[in-house]
C-alpha cells in the first residue's frame, strides 16, 4: 500500500480460533515504520486478539505474521521480546501486591551476583521516566495505585524492554481526556527515531488527531485500511459497523414524576482517600440518572453500596430505597424491594455460565411463588417463562437448555437483561450496559431501559461510554475521586464540558 | 493360617515366627495375610476355611467377631484366635495374662530406677494397654510405694503404632522429666522409644517379642508375650490330631508370659535384681500377690 | 530446664514441618496449591531410611528422600501442570499413592510391608537437620525477595499471564517450583526417619504435610513467618506431650484423648482467629495454558 | 445435557482404564501376572453371593461419603472431612443405641438414623460456617476436624461407653431393636437396609440439587459465588447448610456401620471411607449417579484387593492403594484428554460459527 516506507509489520491472512468461537477470520495488517498506526473496530472486532498473536501470546491458526519483512513465528512472547516487540495489554497484566518496580523489570531484570539490580533498575526507570513524562511511586505495590498510574507502569514495562514496536491496546480507557493527551503526544516522539506504534483505542476523536493511518476491523477481519488526513468519523464509523450510523441517536426525554425512588444523602464509606465521599443522589420514578465518570474513580463502589449496604463499610449517610431506609439491608433485601441490577461485568458477577440459560434466568427469582412451592422448583413454569424471555429479548439462540456459556457477549447481556426485568421491577441500576456488546444488541438494550422509565420505572445508568450517558440520561451526575462533582439537565451538558468535569477539572 | 492386623514387629512378629517354626519343622503350608480393615478378616477367613486350610488362627482381638461367625459356619476346621474368647467347640482361644507379665518388669524397672521415677509409652489409649500399663504400675508400687509412673499414650487414630518420631519424643520428654526406665508397649512406635533411650544412654523395656537385641546395653528387659510358642503349639496339636477347642490362657505359669534375658541384657539386670524377680513371680503363682487386671476393673 | 527442653524438643519436632512448609511455599507462591505434601514426605521418609541402611550414610539417604520426593513431585507436576488437572484432587490421589506404594516397596526391599530396618544411631542425623531447615529458610527468603526467580516465581502465583507476557515461562517456572517442593518435602521425611526417628513406618507421616501446609498458610506464604508458624505447631506438639499424664491437684486427670487433640484444635482456632485476611497468591490452583 | 453427561461418563471411564493399566503395570513390576491379579480382583469382588455382599457392604458408607463430597463440592467447597462427619455420625449412632434403650423397634433405628445425621451435620457445620464467617480455609479446617473427631470418639468408646465384655477398643453393644438384619440373599454379608437407605440418599441428593430451591443456590454459589451473592443468595447460608448436608450424609455411615453391622462404635472401624469418598465423588463427577457408579467400583477394588494377599506372594493389600490413587490421577486429568479430542474435532469443522455476533455482519 506504501510502497516507499519499508513495513516495520505486516500480518497476512491471519486466523485465530478460540474453541467453537472465530475471533479473527483473516487479518491483513502492514504498518509503515516511523509511524503511529491506528486500530480500531467495535468491541469483540478481534484487535486485541490480532495483537496478542503479533506478540506471540496466542498462536495463529492460519496466515503468518512478518517483521522488517521477515517471516516470524513466535512461540512465546519471550520471542516477540527478544525481536524488539513490547505490549501494553488491555486488561493490565499486573502482579498485584508487587511493587511497580518489581512489576516493570519483571523478566528483564538487571542482576548483580545472581541477585536482582534494585538500584540500577530504579537508576534506568528514573531516566525512562522522565524522558517520557510517566511518574510512578516506584516502590508503592501496583494494586494500591489508580488505575492511571497503573496504566503508566504497563507503559513503561513495554518501554523498558527497549521495544521497537509498540503495541498500546486501549491505553486510554482509563484515563481523562488531558492525560490521554499527554500520553499520545509522548508517542510522537517515541516514533521520531523510526520507532513504531500500533494503538488500539475505541476513540475515533483519538484516532483521527494522532496517527498516521488507521485499520478498520469488524467482525474478525480488517477491512478497510485509511491514511488519516483523508477521512473522518462517519467514514470510520461506517466501516466499523458496516452500514451507515447516526452517531447521535437521541432518546425523548421522561416525565419524572415527583415520587422519590432512590435517596443516598452525604454517604462516606471507607479506604481511606479512596472510597465514596459525601455522595448526594436522587432518582425519581420515570426518570434516567446518568453518571459518568472514567473508570477508577468509585462508581463501582458506589453501585455496591447502594445495593448492599450492610454488607459496606460505611463511614456515614443515609441510603433510602423507595421511601424504607436501607442502610441495613443486604443484597437480597435490597432486591425485595423490586431493585434489579444489570452488572457491570456479567461473567464474572451476572452469570452461573456452566448453568444452562434457563438456570440463569431463574437466578433471583428462585424464591417468587411462580416458579417455587414448598422449596420444589415449578420446572414447567420456569421453561415456559425463560423461553418466552428469551424470545421477547430476541436471546439467540432461543434454547433453555445449552449453558450460558454458549452464548455470545451480546446475547448473554440481553438475557441478563431480561432476568433483571423480568417482574417489572421498580428501579433498574445498570452499570455499563453495553459494554462488549454489538450496535444493534446495543440499541436494543437502550430502548429497553427507556422503555422502563416510560412504564415509570427508575433508571440508574453508569457508563463510561459519555455517548451512552448523553442519549440517555435525563439528569447527568459526573463522579470523580469518589465524589459528585457536578450535575447537569437533559440539555445542559455537552460532550466536552462532560469530558473535563470527568478529569476532575 | 491367617494373620492380621498392624505388622509391629513385636506382637504379629512373634506370631508369625511361630508359626513359621511350624512350617519348618512340621512342613505344614503356611499362608498369612494382613487385612485392609476391621471387616475384612471375616471374608479372609472364610476363604481360608473353603480351601483346604485346616487350621485357620486369628491374631489380635479384633478378629473376634469374624472368627465367632466363621467358625460356626464351618464347624469341621478348626480356628484359633489370640487375645480374645471365643466361646466354640472348634475355637481355641489363646489368651495371655500380660499384666502379670507387665508386673514383672514393673518391678525390674523399679528397681533399676534410682531417681524413682519410670515411664510408660502405650500405642492408644485402649484397654489391652491399659492393662499392660495398670500391672506395670502396680509391680512399680510393690518395690517402691512411692515410685512415680509416668504414663503417656501416643495417639488417637491407627497411626498411633506407626507413629515412632511421637513416641520417641514423648520418651525424651519421660527421661527429662526424671525418668530412668521407660516401658514401650506401642507396636512399631517403641523404635521412638528405644532411640531415646540410646541417645539418653537411659533404659527401654520391650514388648511382647524379646526386643533386647535392638539396642543392646539400652534395653532392660523385654516383656514377652509367647505367642509364637502359643501358636507353634496349637498348629502341633492341630496337626497331631489332638486339636481342643475353648480358652487357653497363657501366663507365667506356662511360661507363656515372661521376661527376656540374654546376653544382651546379662549386665543390666543384677543378680539382685533377678533374684527379687523371681521372688515376685513365685508370689504370684503362689496366689499370695494377686495383680490387678484391667479387664475386670469396673 | 523444663522449658530449655521443651524449647529443644520444639525445635526439633518442627523441623520436618519446616522443611514441607517450606516446600509448600514453592509450590504455592508459583500457584501449585500442594495437598500432596504429605504424600511426599511420605516417600521421602522411605526413601532416606532405606538410602541410608544400605548406604550406612544419613547423607546419601537424605539424598534419597529428595530424590523421591521429587519423583513424586514430577507426577504431580505432570498432571496438574502439564494436563491441568484439578490440584486438590490430584494431591489426594498422589497421598493415597504414596501411602501404598511405600509398603509395597518396603516389601520388595526387607519383605516386610511395616517398617524399614533400624538405623543405628552413628548412621542418623543429630542436629544438622535443624541447621539445615533454618539455613533454608534464610535461603528461600532472600531466593524470593531478592532474586530474579523468586519474581518470577511470585509472579507465576500472583498474575502468571503478566509473566507470560513478560517472557517467562510461567510453566516452566511451575515445574521447578513443585520439583523443589517436592525436594524439600522429602528432605522432612528424610529428618523424620533419620532425625526424629531411625526406621520408616508405614503412613509415618501421620498429617504432618497438612500441618506444614496450615503452617504455610498462617505465614502467609511467606518463608519467615511460616518457619515461625511451623514453630508455633512444633511447640504446640511439644507442649501436648508434656501435658499428658499431668494430674490436677484434685487429683482427676484429663483425658489423654482430649491433650492429644489439642494441637489440631489450635490450629483451627489461630486459623480462624488470625489469618481470615490472609490471602492466598491470586492464580494459586488455577492451571496456566496460553492459547 | 445428556450428551455432555454421557461424554462425561466416558471420559470418567477411560481415566479409570488408564489408571487401571498404570496399576497393573506397576503389578508387572512387582514379578506377578497381571492378568492373574485381575482374575483374582475380579473373582475377590463379585466371585460369590457373599463376595458380592462384601463389595455392596464397602460401598454403602463410600456412597454416603461420596455424596458428602459432591454435595460440597457443587457448592464449590473441598470436605475432606467426611471421615471426622461420619466417625461424629457413628458414635451418635451408637450413642442412641446404648442410651435409648427404651425405644421401640420402629422408632428406634429411625432414632438413630436421625441422631447420626444430626451430629454429622453439626459437625459438618463446623468448617461451613468457619468458611462463610471467618474466612479460614475448610480444607486444613476439615482435616483438623477429622482429628479432633477421632480424638473425642475414642474418648466416648473408652470410657463413658467402654465395653466391659470386650479388649477391643469400643462402646458396648446397641439394644437390639436397633439392629436392622442383613438382608439373606448376600449369604451373611453385612448388607441391609443401610444400601437401601444410601441409593435413596443419592436420589434425594439429585432431587435436591436439581429441583429444588435451596440445592439451586448451593449450585449457584459453587458456580459463581459473585453472581450468587448478587442475585440475592446468602452465600454465608449456603455455605452452611451445604456442608451441614454433607456431614448428614457422612454421618449415616453410622447407620451402615451401627445398625448395619457391628452393633456399636469401634474405635478405628472405617479404613478412611472419608478419603475414599473424594476419589467416589471425582469419579463420580459430583453426580448422584456417577457416585453410586464409583463407589461400587472403589468398593469392589477394596474387597477385590483384600483377596490379592491370599493369591499372591508379592502384592499385598496396598496394592489397591496404589490403584486407587492412580486411578483419581487419571481421572483427574481426565478433562484433558477430552479437551484435546474436542479441540481437534472443532478445528476441523469449523466454519463461520464464532461469538462474532450474527447481527454483526452486514
Ligand atoms: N481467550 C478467549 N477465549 C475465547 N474467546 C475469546 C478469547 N479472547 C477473545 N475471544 C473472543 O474473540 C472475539 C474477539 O475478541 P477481542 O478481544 O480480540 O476483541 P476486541 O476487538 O479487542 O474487543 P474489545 O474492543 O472489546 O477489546 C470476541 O468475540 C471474544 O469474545
Ligand atoms: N476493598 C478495597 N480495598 C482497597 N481499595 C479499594 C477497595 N475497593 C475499591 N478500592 C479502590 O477504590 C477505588 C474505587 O474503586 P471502584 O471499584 O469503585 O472503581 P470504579 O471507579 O467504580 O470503577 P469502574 O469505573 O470500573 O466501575 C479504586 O481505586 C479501587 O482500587
Ligand atoms: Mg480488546
Ligand atoms: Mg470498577
Amino acid at each position: 500500500m506504501t510502497g516507499t516506507i519499508p513495513l516495520a509489520v505486516e500480518m497476512r491472512g491471519v486466523i485465530k480460533r478460540f474453541g467453537a468461537a472465530t475471533a479473527n477470520a483473516g487479518v491483513d495488517l502492514q504498518v509503515a515504520r516511523g509511524t503511529i498506526h491506528g486500530i480500531v473496530g467495535e468491541n469483540g472486532a478481534g484487535k486485541s486478539t490480532a495483537m496478542n498473536l503479533l506478540f506471540g501470546k496466542y498462536r495463529s491458526d492460519a496466515g503468518e505474521v512478518l517483521l522488517d519483512g521477515n517471516v516470524r513465528r513466535w512461540r512465546s512472547p519471550a520471542e516477540a521480546i527478544a525481536a524488539g516487540i513490547g505490549m501494553v495489554h488491555q486488561h493490565f497484566l499486573l502482579g498485584g501486591p508487587h511493587t511497580a518496580l518489581e512489576n516493570i523489570i519483571l523478566g528483564a531484570e538487571p542482576r548483580r551476583h545472581g541477585f536482582i539490580d534494585t538500584a540500577r533498575a530504579r537508576a534506568d526507570l528514573e531516566l525512562l521516566a522522565q524522558a517520557h513524562h510517566l511518574p510512578v511511586p516506584w516502590d508503592t505495590p501496583v494494586d494500591q495505585l489508580p488505575v492511571g498510574i497503573q496504566q503508566r507502569v504497563e507503559i513503561l514495562k513495554a518501554l523498558y524492554r527497549q521495544a521497537r514496536v509498540l503495541i498500546l491496546d486501549e491505553p486510554t480507557a482509563v484515563l481523562t481526556p488531558s492525560e490521554a493527551d499527554h500520553l499520545l503526544a509522548g508517542l510522537r516522539e517515541f516514533v521520531k527515531s523510526g520507532r513504531t506504534v500500533l494503538l488500539v483505542t475505541h476513540k475515533l476523536r483519538e484516532v483521527l488527531s494522532w496517527t498516521d493511518q488507521l485499520t478498520v476491523f469488524r467482525a474478525g477481519r480488517t477491512v478497510a485500511t485509511l491514511r488519516t488526513k483523508e477521512t473522518t468519523a462517519e467514514a470510520v464509523a461506517e466501516k466499523m459497523i458496516g452500514r451507515k450510523v447516526d452517531l447521535k441517536v437521541r432518546w425523548p426525554p421522561g416525565t419524572p414524576t415527583t415520587e422519590c425512588l432512590l435517596e443516598v444523602r452525604h454517604l462516606t464509606t471507607a479506604h481511606p482517600g479512596k472510597g465514596l465521599q459525601d455522595i448526594s443522589i436522587s432518582a425519581r420514578a420515570g426518570e434516567i440518572v446518568g453518571i459518568a465518570g472514567v473508570e477508577g474513580n468509585g462508581q463501582s463502589e458506589l453501585v455496591r453500596t447502594i445495593l448492599s449496604p450492610a454488607e459496606q463499610d460505611l463511614r456515614g449517610g443515609e441510603i433510602s430505597w423507595l421511601g424504607t431506609s436501607a442502610l441495613r439491608l443486604n443484597s437480597a433485601q435490597v432486591r425485595g424491594l423490586g431493585v434489579a441490577s444489570i452488572p457491570e461485568d456479567r461473567i464474572s458477577k451476572g452469570l452461573l455460565t456452566e448453568a444452562t440459560v434457563q438456570e440463569n434466568f431463574i437466578l433471583g427469582h428462585q424464591r417468587r411463588s411462580e416458579y417455587s412451592s414448598f422449596g420444589v422448583l415449578k420446572r414447567l413454569a420456569i421453561n415456559a417463562a425463560a423461553l418466552r424471555v428469551l424470545e421477547d429479548n430476541d436471546v439467540r439462540p432461543a434454547d433453555v437448555s445449552v449453558p450460558a456459556r454458549v452464548l455470545s457477549g451480546g446475547n448473554q447481556q440481553k438475557l441478563i437483561f431480561g432476568r433483571e426485568l423480568h417482574g417489572q421491577p421498580r428501579f433498574i441500576v445498570a452499570c455499563q450496559p453495553t459494554r462488549g456488546v454489538d450496535l444493534g444488541a446495543a440499541q436494543f438494550i437502550h430502548e429497553q431501559l427507556v422503555r422502563c422509565r416510560d412504564r415509570g420505572a427508575g433508571v440508574l445508568l453508569v457508563s463510561s461510554e459519555l455517548e451512552e450517558i448523553l442519549a440517555l440520561s435525563d439528569r447527568i451526575l459526573v463522579m470523580y475521586g469518589g465524589r459528585i462533582v457536578a450535575e447537569y439537565g437533559r440539555q445542559e451538558a455537552t460532550e466536552a464540558e462532560l469530558g473535563l468535569r470527568m478529569g476532575g477539572v | 493360617l491367617d494373620r492380621g492386623g498392624k505388622d509391629d514387629k513385636s506382637f504379629n512378629s512373634s506370631a508369625f515366627e511361630g508359626a513359621n517354626r511350624a512350617k519348618e519343622k512340621l512342613g505344614i503350608t503356611l499362608k498369612f495375610v494382613e487385612a485392609a480393615d476391621d471387616n475384612a478378616y471375616e471374608g479372609i477367613l472364610r476363604s481360608f476355611a473353603r480351601r483346604d486350610f485346616d487350621l485357620m488362627i486369628g491374631v489380635g482381638f479384633a478378629q473376634k467377631e469374624a472368627v465367632q461367625k466363621v467358625a460356626v459356619q464351618f464347624p469341621d476346621k478348626h480356628f484359633a484366635i489370640v487375645d480374645s474368647e471365643v466361646q466354640a467347640p472348634n475355637v481355641r482361644s489363646l489368651m495371655f495374662e500380660e499384666h502379670e507379665g507387665a508386673y514383672l518388669v514393673g518391678a525390674i524397672a523399679a528397681m533399676a530406677s534410682k531417681s524413682r521415677i519410670i515411664g510408660f509409652v502405650g500405642g492408644m489409649d485402649i484397654p489391652l494397654i491399659r492393662r499392660f500399663a495398670m500391672g506395670y504400675e502396680a509391680g512399680a508400687r510393690k518395690i517402691d510405694p512411692g515410685a512415680k509412673v509416668i504414663l503417656n499414650f501416643v495417639g488417637i487414630t491407627g497411626e498411633a503404632w506407626n507413629n515412632a518420631p511421637k513416641a520417641k519424643e514423648l520418651a525424651l520428654s519421660q527421661y527429662t522429666g526424671g525418668a530412668e526406665v521407660v516401658f514401650a508397649a506401642a507396636g512399631a512406635s517403641n523404635f521412638g522409644v528405644f532411640d531415646a533411650a540410646e541417645e539418653r544412654k537411659k533404659l527401654a523395656i520391650g514388648v511382647d517379642s524379646n526386643q533386647n537385641w535392638t539396642k543392646p546395653g539400652f534395653i532392660l528387659t523385654s516383656m514377652l508375650k509367647r505367642v509364637d510358642e502359643a501358636v507353634y503349639a496349637t498348629i502341633l496339636e492341630a496337626q497331631s490330631g489332638k486339636f481342643q477347642g475353648g480358652i487357653r490362657s497363657f501366663g507365667l505359669a506356662n511360661q507363656g508370659i515372661g521376661y527376656a534375658v540374654d546376653k544382651y541384657n546379662e549386665k543390666l539386670l543384677t543378680p539382685e535384681i533377678r533374684a527379687r524377680v523371681e521372688e515376685l513371680k513365685s508370689d504370684i503363682l503362689a496366689g499370695k500377690i494377686v495383680v490387678p487386671d484391667f479387664y475386670k476393673t469396673r | 530446664m523444663i522449658l530449655d527442653e521443651l524449647g529443644a524438643s520444639t525445635l526439633r519436632v518442627s523441623t520436618p514441618l519446616v522443611f514441607a512448609a517450606l516446600g509448600g511455599l514453592y509450590s504455592e507462591r508459583a500457584g501449585v496449591v500442594n495437598i500432596a505434601l504429605e504424600g511426599m514426605m511420605l516417600v521421602g521418609a522411605f526413601a532416606a531410611a532405606a538410602g541410608t541402611y544400605f548406604a550406612h550414610d544419613p547423607w546419601v539417604g537424605a539424598a534419597a528422600g529428595m530424590a523421591s520426593g521429587m519423583s513424586l513431585a514430577a507426577i504431580y507436576a505432570l498432571f496438574v501442570i502439564s494436563l491441568r488437572a484439578n490440584q486438590v484432587v490430584a494431591g489426594t490421589a498422589i497421598n493415597i499413592l504414596a501411602l501404598g506404594l511405600t509398603p509395597l516397596l518396603c516389601k520388595a526391599l526387607f519383605e516386610v510391608t511395616s517398617s524399614t530396618p533400624s538405623i543405628p544411631l552413628s548412621d542418623r542425623f543429630h542436629s544438622a537437620p535443624v541447621v539445615a531447615a533454618w539455613i533454608l529458610v534464610l535461603v528461600s527468603w532472600i531466593v524470593v525477595q531478592r532474586t530474579p526467580a523468586g519474581l518470577w516465581l511470585r509472579f507465576a502465583g500472583e498474575n502468571p499471564d503478566a509473566l507470560d507476557s513478560a517472557g517467562v515461562r510461567v510453566n516452566f517456572v511451575r515445574w521447578v517450583a513443585v520439583l523443589i517442593s517436592g525436594g524439600l518435602a522429602g528432605l522432612g521425611g528424610a529428618s523424620l526417619s533419620l532425625f526424629l526417628s531411625s526406621s520408616f513406618s508405614r503412613n509415618m507421616t501421620a498429617g504432618r504435610g497438612f500441618i506444614a501446609l496450615a503452617a504455610l498458610i498462617f505465614g502467609k506464604w511467606r518463608p519467615v513467618p511460616a518457619a515461625v508458624a511451623c514453630l508455633l505447631f512444633g511447640c504446640f506438639e511439644a507442649t501436648q506431650i508434656r501435658l499428658q499424664g499431668i494430674t490436677f491437684p484434685g487429683g482427676g486427670s484429663f483425658p489423654v484423648q482430649f491433650v492429644q487433640i489439642l494441637p489440631y484444635f489450635l490450629t483451627i482456632l489461630v486459623l480462624a482467629g488470625f489469618v481470615g485476611q490472609s490471602r492466598p497468591p491470586r492464580a494459586l490452583g488455577l492451571p496456566f495454558r496460553r492459547e | 445435557m445428556s450428551g455432555k453427561s454421557v461424554q462425561g461418563l466416558l471420559s470418567a471411564l477411560f481415566g479409570v482404564l488408564v489408571g487401571l493399566i498404570l496399576g497393573l503395570l506397576v503389578v508387572w513390576g512387582a514379578g506377578e501376572n497381571p492378568l492373574t491379579v485381575l482374575r483374582i480382583l475380579a473373582r475377590g469382588a463379585f466371585g460369590s453371593r457373599y463376595d458380592l455382599g462384601m463389595t455392596l457392604f464397602y460401598s454403602t458408607p463410600l456412597i454416603f461419603t461420596g455424596l458428602s463430597v459432591a454435595v460440597v463440592f457443587r457448592a464449590g467447597m473441598f470436605n475432606i472431612g467426611a471421615e471426622g462427619q461420619l466417625t461424629v455420625g457413628t458414635i451418635a449412632a451408637a450413642m442412641a443405641g446404648i442410651l435409648l434403650p427404651f425405644l421401640p423397634m420402629p422408632i428406634a433405628p429411625l432414632v438413630a438414623w436421625v441422631c447420626a445425621s444430626l451430629a454429622g451435620a453439626a459437625w459438618g457445620a463446623i468448617p461451613g460456617w468457619l468458611r462463610a464467617r471467618r474466612g479460614s480455609h475448610e480444607v486444613i479446617n476439615t482435616i483438623m476436624l477429622n482429628f479432633v473427631a477421632a480424638g473425642l470418639c475414642s474418648y466416648f468408646a473408652l470410657y463413658p461407653l467402654r465395653n466391659l465384655q470386650s479388649q477391643n477398643p469400643e462402646t458396648r453393644g446397641i439394644a437390639s431393636q436397633f439392629k436392622l438384619a442383613p438382608f439373606p440373599l448376600f449369604e451373611g454379608a453385612p448388607v441391609g437396609w443401610a444400601l437401601p437407605l444410601a441409593l435413596l440418599m443419592a436420589l434425594f441428593v439429585w432431587f435436591l440439587l436439581w429441583r429444588t430451591v435451596i440445592g439451586f443456590e448451593w449450585r449457584a454459589v459453587g458456580l459463581n459465588e459473585v453472581a450468587a451473592r448478587a442475585a440475592g443468595i446468602d452465600v454465608a447460608r449456603a455455605r452452611v447448610g451445604a456442608f451441614a448436608f454433607a456431614g448428614a450424609l457422612a454421618g449415616m455411615v453410622g447407620v451402615a456401620e451401627v445398625l448395619g453391622n457391628s452393633g456399636r462404635f469401634r474405635v478405628g472401624f472405617s479404613p478412611e471411607y472419608g478419603f475414599m469418598g473424594i476419589a467416589v465423588a471425582l469419579l463420580g463427577r459430583n453426580h448422584p449417579a456417577g457416585v453410586v457408579a464409583a463407589a461400587l467400583l472403589l468398593g469392589a477394588l477394596h474387597k477385590g484387593a483384600a483377596e490379592l494377599d491370599l493369591e499372591t506372594d508379592r502384592v499385598t493389600r496396598d496394592l489397591s492403594l496404589v490403584f486407587q490413587g492412580l486411578i483419581i490421577l487419571c481421572v483427574s486429568a481426565e478433562g484433558w484428554w477430552f479437551q484435546n479430542r474436542r479441540r481437534k474435532a472443532t478445528a476441523g469443522s469449523q466454519k463461520s460459527t464464532g461469538v462474532v455476533p450474527a447481527s454483526n455482519s452486514p
